[in-house]
């Protein structure tokens, strides 16, 4: 999935996969249902003279694929149950994890970074530039998701990760990125004339060059 | 025939909805109060008689500690940043070389009475260039036409916040696009900021008459073309707040004032 | 009931008719006229995204006006997105589904003289014009129409100033949308109480054609759903005038109530638009197979399964709105489930068709089409039920795909089928066979290749509502392709006046109807084309299914309900 | 609702009046309606921390008053149903009376206890309480204007003698005044004893 | 079922008295102190004794046909799922 987007996130190749077992799952599905479709069309083309079956319907045929669909949907549940709790509702402990505040409002994304104390809130927080975020590599990173104005969608393709921003409600959403680079965050909810516009730069790195970008951000901040 | 007349009745009700609807167009709207009627096409006279008129000339001085200029960070616009290789500086608290204060706008707050000035015909220019809007602050007359122009190949989105008038919120996605609007009520200082740009701010100084005046590179500023009799004057600044002066302007007299604004 | 016809007044006859085929007609010709608009707003949407901010050269000016350049305006993209959304549904979809088909053919299909209740039934309309005024005043008022997704999140659609739109334009919307919800109830309450109480002699519930049970639980989804909606517009229209603050977050409210509160109806809404079309189709495969069709009973069952949990799946929809992901676990096992039904009923369409003879019209390639599509539309809204394939497609274009595939694949095409096959009967003229399979042909083909793109462009990531997504990155490479499903579409819409001039050509020069044209077994096909007044000069007696094609009892190969076999024990 | 002049028998299906489902049917509507109200009131109230004690604000004996009385109009109502069908064709009239007036006694309490609430500066705009308050109440009361109305229209109609041969007009308007009665009996409990 | 003559009246009295009397006792159990759980209990069940009691006699669903009860039943379904689903998804 994601076509030529890398897979950047711990998430990223679960979810690809589960797609790409789902996408082969409907596949079969949709090339039996059509080609059966397409048989019958050309097989059972009007004859003149002849009628056609008198078939009402079977009970056997309608057990069949009715409890075999049936168990296909819920084995297609339950393989896919484990990655939807890992992504939202296993969030790592924030006392190991990088933790940062991604607050959004009309057309712009600001990351907040607690600072020396560890704690958001307090005043050595550090303000990163408008729709400049950088996280560390290979680390839980928790993001306290929240919105200023209208609902906006933190949306990063590479990462794989979406979640609403939600004025009043703040969110958390994690990941761990695997691989070092500079990726693009995209608004995924209608916020506005600028919903198009609202592109972030994720940057991620190793964790020395995340500290030293980190202090020279705080100090221009000074 | 029972059935032709209802289909006649059904394709009327059709043709009906559909020419309401095109007549429209579908998503357009009505061209916005352009300047087109208030501007009028005769000549625009001035009630003032120029043999008696005249001026006030002065300037804004500065004492005290100069704030450092703000640095903008611009990395969210790679075309923006581009344009400043030394940096961008945000221009709420310019001082001049001479030690004067730009970006004071002064303008005669009282003692025209109810004279009545023509709105001018042509438009005041506020330009977005380099996603800074240029003049960062400026006055017009009310009912006067504010032509935004976005010389940015960058999405602008121009959203005023004014208390007495009513805003509007418009977005130009790309270069040489030009937005004619108006604000109806005389408002000193209207905020006008970009949500997509959130460092970027402009002041418009809405008024009943002409005579107003930005201080510029030297801290000057003259009030010409003024009818003789005493006016408050007052000088508002975006950081350092407003400051008034009574000043008396004789018959084709030059009155000179001087406003001080001390640093912080 | 209904005084001889001839004293009628030419108002009373035509205009505030009481009569449910001239409101069926009336709702077909609204419903039509607001398709052409609703197409003509998406085709200014897909030349946006395929050439963004260009003046369209001839047509430029005079849509977006001088004042802002001849161009679209970024503040009048969502609103486009918006109108295209609320017009296709509430004014096309759903009128043309329960409004002009439920009300010509449930008291035909049914063998009553009319609704239970025709004075309603009348005013079911005449509610729904003031509705369409109110919409269409909102594109002239100050701020244009409504920017917010035809969803309405808060607080986009509650706060004036953050999107020109959201002033008066929001506003009408609401107001427009509380009166369509009025007229449907009173459609919804219409057609239950008829189909329930005013059924011929014999005809037992298990004896009615799909399409009759498909309008019945539609009707009772519309019944049970749209006041929710009803309740959350409001409160919705109070925030926004008197100050409440219901879903605003500074003032103590929910945003995610009103997210509840929509899509509690919104689901519901969408087996609305498709339910009525699949009963249609059903009827029209079997007819056209000259075949029984398949497990009935099966399909009647999972149509109820469908309706019943229609109503526990909403959350689908707000996997990742910030809801607790607690609820990500049980909406998808219950949007797991409905895949079932559906899948059961497709299987059944094709079980229909084995060993037919099929007869290959117009309206029997259009119900075809409906199957094959809905199989790609009902399919691809698994990815968006498995949660963690949703946290990457979710609010991206494998959405819009999925719904047009449904909506446009399904449902308009079960609605083309549907007029083909229903005109004779509505008309008393017949539509030209072959303009039918070239507009089949046409369409068919356009329609795949303006939707099946938006698959990829949903696999690779491309946001929904964008106005000009290519000054990403990661987007930039997909503008040849947007470019060639706008090209698609503007084919596609071509090919839409071959329908309508079939359709209204026909009304005058088409080739007179028999009684039943298509030799099929439903009651509606028993009396003449156009039908009298009182639909049947005497009150028909049902003795069988509707499906009693190729049955051994008679040589031809169709016996409708209310032949009276020669010696056979007329139950 | 469809003429029936005396010669064509009331509709019916199984025993039930067609009018009568339909009826039902419509309840089924303003159920959903009042749930959808309701079900926003209740998550408001349970996320919002500290909502005001209810008992401090709103006059509770007073309202408690106000249900009763909206029974007693139930009990009338009923009775005045009651009656049409015992053929009491003079008594039933006052019964439909006393329920229109005491359906509009029950709105000028609640008008009473609105001014003042709003006396004391508890309005939509202040807060939550106030907003969902007034909104439900609201729309309650204007279900019993509503109510008050098609009860008034009753009883001129059974002063004049209507409903002798056919019971289903009082029926009807009964359906609904019972309903608009159980939606406050649980509205009460919600808003001003919880 | 609802015909004319009925062999009994029907317990329109009682059941207004049994309404006055639950009502009575709905506003002492609120006036009381209890702990919030319990209290919320007690006075929804007296509620819905109380609503139960409207619509079995006053409404005659006792009386009538069984499907009209199923009409005004079924919607309280949806009710307690979407109350259910609200719930859950409370903030924080």
């Amino acid at each position: 999935m994601g076509g030529s987007l890398p897979q950047v996130s711990t998430f990223a190749g679960p979810i690809d996969s589960l797609y790409n077992v789902i996408l082969i799952v409907t596949g079969v599905a949709f090339v039996l249902v059509e080609g059966i479709l397409i048989v019958f069309l050309l097989r059972y083309r009007r004859r003149p003279g002849q009628k056609a079956a008198y078939v009402h319907g079977s009970r056997q045929i309608e057990l069949a694929w009715t409890v075999g669909t049936g168990f296909m949907l819920f084995l297609l549940a339950i393989y896919q149950y484990r990655s939807w709790i890992d992504a939202k509702l296993n969030l790592p402990d924030e006392s190991q994890a990088q933790v940062v505040r991604v607050s959004s409002n009309q057309f712009e994304w600001n990351a907040i970074y607690p600072g020396a104390d560890r704690q958001l809130d307090t005043a050595d927080d550090i303000k990163a530039p408008i729709n400049v975020l950088h996280f560390p590599l290979d680390r839980p990173v928790v993001i306290h998701l929240e919105s200023v104005d209208v609902l906006h969608s933190f949306f990063v393709p590479a990462l794989r990760i979406k979640q609403d921003a939600v004025p009043g409600r703040p969110g958390r959403l994690w990941f761990q990125a695997t691989q070092a680079g500079e990726y693009e965050v995209a608004c995924a909810e209608l916020c506005g004339l600028g919903h198009y516009r609202m592109r972030a730069f994720v940057t991620i790195e190793p964790q020395a060059e995340f500290e030293t970008w980190l202090a020279e951000v705080a100090a221009r901040q000074q | 025939m029972k059935s032709l007349k209802l289909y006649l009745v059904l394709t009327l009700v059709v043709l009906a909805l559909l020419v309401a609807a095109c007549g429209g167009g579908g998503g357009s709207e009505p061209a916005a109060p352009s300047g087109g009627d208030s501007g009028g096409s005769e000549p625009v006279t001035s009630p003032v008689d120029p043999a008696t008129a005249g001026t006030i000339t002065g300037r804004v001085l500065f004492t005290g500690v100069a704030p450092e200029p703000e640095a903008i960070l611009m990395d969210a616009e790679p075309t923006c940043q581009a344009l400043y290789p030394d940096g961008a500086f945000a221009e709420t608290v310019v001082v001049n070389d001479n030690g004067t204060l730009r970006n004071v706008f002064i303008y005669v707050k009282a003692g025209l009475g109810d004279v009545q000035f023509p709105t001018p015909g042509e438009g005041v220019v506020l330009d977005q260039k380099g996603c800074r809007y240029i003049p960062h602050v400026f006055g017009m007359q009310a009912g006067q036409d504010l032509v935004i122009r976005n010389s940015d190949d960058v999405l602008h989105n121009i959203h005023p916040v004014p208390t007495v008038n009513d805003s509007f919120n418009v977005g130009q996605p790309v270069k040489d696009m030009e937005t004619t609007k108006t604000f109806e009520e005389p408002e000193v200082m209207i905020p006008i900021a970009c949500d997509v740009h959130e460092w970027m701010s402009g002041y418009a100084g809405v008024l009943s008459h002409p005579y107003y005046a930005v201080s510029g590179e030297d801290g000057s500023f003259t009030l010409s073309n003024v009818p003789p009799g005493t006016y408050t004057v007052e000088a508002w600044h975006e950081v350092y707040g407003a400051q008034t002066m009574e000043v008396t302007v004789s018959e084709k007299g030059a009155a000179e004032i001087e406003f001080t604004f001390t640093g912080g | 009931m209904h005084s001889a016809e001839g004293e009628l007044s030419f108002w009373r006859k035509y205009v505030f008719s009481t009569d449910h085929k001239v409101i069926g007609k009336q709702f077909l010709f609204s419903s039509l006229f607001f398709f052409i608009v609703g197409g003509l707003l998406a085709l200014l949407i897909r030349t946006q995204l395929a050439w963004p901010w260009e003046e369209i050269p001839v047509v430029g000016p005079l849509i977006y006006g001088e004042e802002s350049g001849n161009i679209l305006l970024p503040e009048r993209y969502p609103a486009l997105v918006t109108m295209h959304g609320t017009i296709m549904i509430f004014f096309f979809i759903i009128p043309i589904l329960s409004g002009a088909f439920g009300n010509f053919l449930i008291p035909l299909m049914i063998g009553a003289k009319d609704m239970a209740f025709p004075r309603v039934n009348m005013i079911s309309y005449w509610v729904m014009v003031p509705a369409f005024l109110v919409m269409v005043a909102s594109f002239f008022v100050e701020g244009g129409t409504a920017a917010a997704g035809w969803t309405s999140y808060v607080p986009l659609s509650a706060r004036p100033d953050m999107i020109p739109g959201s002033g008066l334009g929001q506003t009408l919307w609401i107001v427009s949308l509380l009166l369509v919800g009025t007229s449907s109830t009173m459609g919804a309450i219409n057609y239950v109480t008829t189909i329930v109480t005013l059924r011929a002699k014999g005809m037992q519930m298990f004896r009615l054609p799909l399409t009759i049970w498909a309008l019945f639980i539609t009707a009772i989804l519309v019944l049970l759903a749209t006041p929710v909606l009803t309740s959350g517009l409001l409160l919705l229209l109070l925030d926004r005038t008197i100050g409440t603050h219901f879903f605003l977050p500074d003032g103590g409210g929910q945003v995610l109530l009103w997210q509840h509160l929509f899509w509690f109806y919104s689901h519901p809404a969408v087996y609305i638009m498709i339910l009525p079309a699949m009963g249609m189709a059903s009827d029209i495969i079997s007819c056209f197979a000259r075949k029984p069709l398949f497990g009935y009973r099966p399909m009647v069952f999972s149509i109820m399964g469908i309706a019943g949990l229609g109503f526990i799946v909403w959350g689908h929809h707000m996997f990742q709105s910030g809801m607790n992901p607690v609820l990500g676990i049980t909406f998808m096992t219950s949007t797991m489930m409905i895949a079932l039904p559906s899948a059961i009923k497709t299987f059944n369409w094709l079980a229909t068709l084995w060993r037919g003879q099929l007869h290959l019209t117009a309206p029997m390639l259009n119900a075809l089409a409906f199957v094959s599509t809905f199989v790609i539309g009902g399919l691809s809204g698994i990815y968006s039920a498995a949660t963690p394939v949703d946290i990457f497609i979710h609010d991206t274009y494998w959405i819009v795909g999925h719904i047009h595939y449904v909506l446009f694949g399904g449902s308009l095409f079960g609605v083309f089928a549907a007029i083909q096959y229903w005109f004779p009967k509505m008309f008393g003229r017949t539509m030209s066979d072959r303009w039918g399979k070239v507009h089949f042909a046409l369409t068919f083909v356009t329609f795949n290749c303006v939707f099946f793109p938006m698959f990829i462009l949903g696999e690779r990531g491309m946001p929904r509502r964008l106005a000009d997504p290519y000054n990403y990155n990661f987007l930039a490479s997909l503008q040849p392709l947007n470019q060639f499903m706008t090209v698609s579409a503007y084919a596609l819409a071509l090919s839409q006046i071959i329908l309508f001039a079939n359709f209204f050509v026909s009304l005058y020069r088409g080739r007179a109807a028999v009684a039943n044209p298509w030799l099929a077994n439903t009651l509606e096909w028993t009396t003449s084309s156009p039908p009298p007044l009182e639909n049947f000069h005497t009150a028909p007696v049902v003795h069988r299914g509707p499906y009693e094609y190729s049955s051994p009892e008679v040589s031809e190969d169709w016996l409708p309900q209310d032949r009276v076999l020669g010696g056979a024990a007329a139950d | 609702m469809t003429h029936t002049t005396a010669t064509h028998p009331t509709p019916t299906w199984e025993g039930i009046k067609t009018v009568k489902f339909a009826m039902w049917l419509f309840l089924a509507s303003e159920i959903m309606f009042f749930t959808g109200l309701i079900v926003a009131y209740i998550a408001l109230r349970y996320s919002t921390p500290n909502w005001p004690v209810v008992r401090d604000i709103l006059n509770v004996p007073l309202v408690a008053l106000n249900t009763f009385i909206l029974i007693i109009s139930s009990v009338t109502m009923v009775t005045a149903y009651d009656r049409v069908e015992h053929g009491d064709h003079k008594g039933f009239p006052n019964f439909l009376l006393a329920t229109a007036v005491l359906g509009l006694i029950f709105l000028s309490i609640q008008a009473i206890e609105w001014t003042a609430l709003m006396g004391e500066g508890v309005l939509p705009a202040t807060s939550i309480f106030g907003a969902t308050f007034f909104t439900l109440t609201g729309f309650h009361g204007l279900h019993v204007t509503g109510g008050v109305i098609w009860v008034l229209w009753a009883t001129r109609k059974a002063f004049r003698g209507g409903y002798h041969h056919d019971h289903l007009g009082v029926e009807l308007v009964g359906l609904y005044w019972h309903f608009v009665d159980l939606v406050w009996i649980i509205l009460f409990t919600i808003i001003y004893l919880i | 079922m609802a015909t004319n003559t009925r062999e009994k009246r029907r317990p329109y009295l009682p059941v207004f008295g049994a309404l006055a009397v639950l009502t009575a006792v709905e506003v002492g159990v609120a006036s009381l102190g209890l702990e919030q759980g319990i209290r919320i209990f007690l006075l929804l069940s007296l509620a819905a004794v109380k609503a139960s009691l409207v619509a079995l006699f006053y409404m005659h669903l006792r009386y009538d046909h069984r499907i009209l009860a199923v009409i005004g039943g079924f919607p309280l379904l949806l009710v307690v799922f979407l109350l259910l689903i609200l719930m859950v998804d409370r903030p924080g």
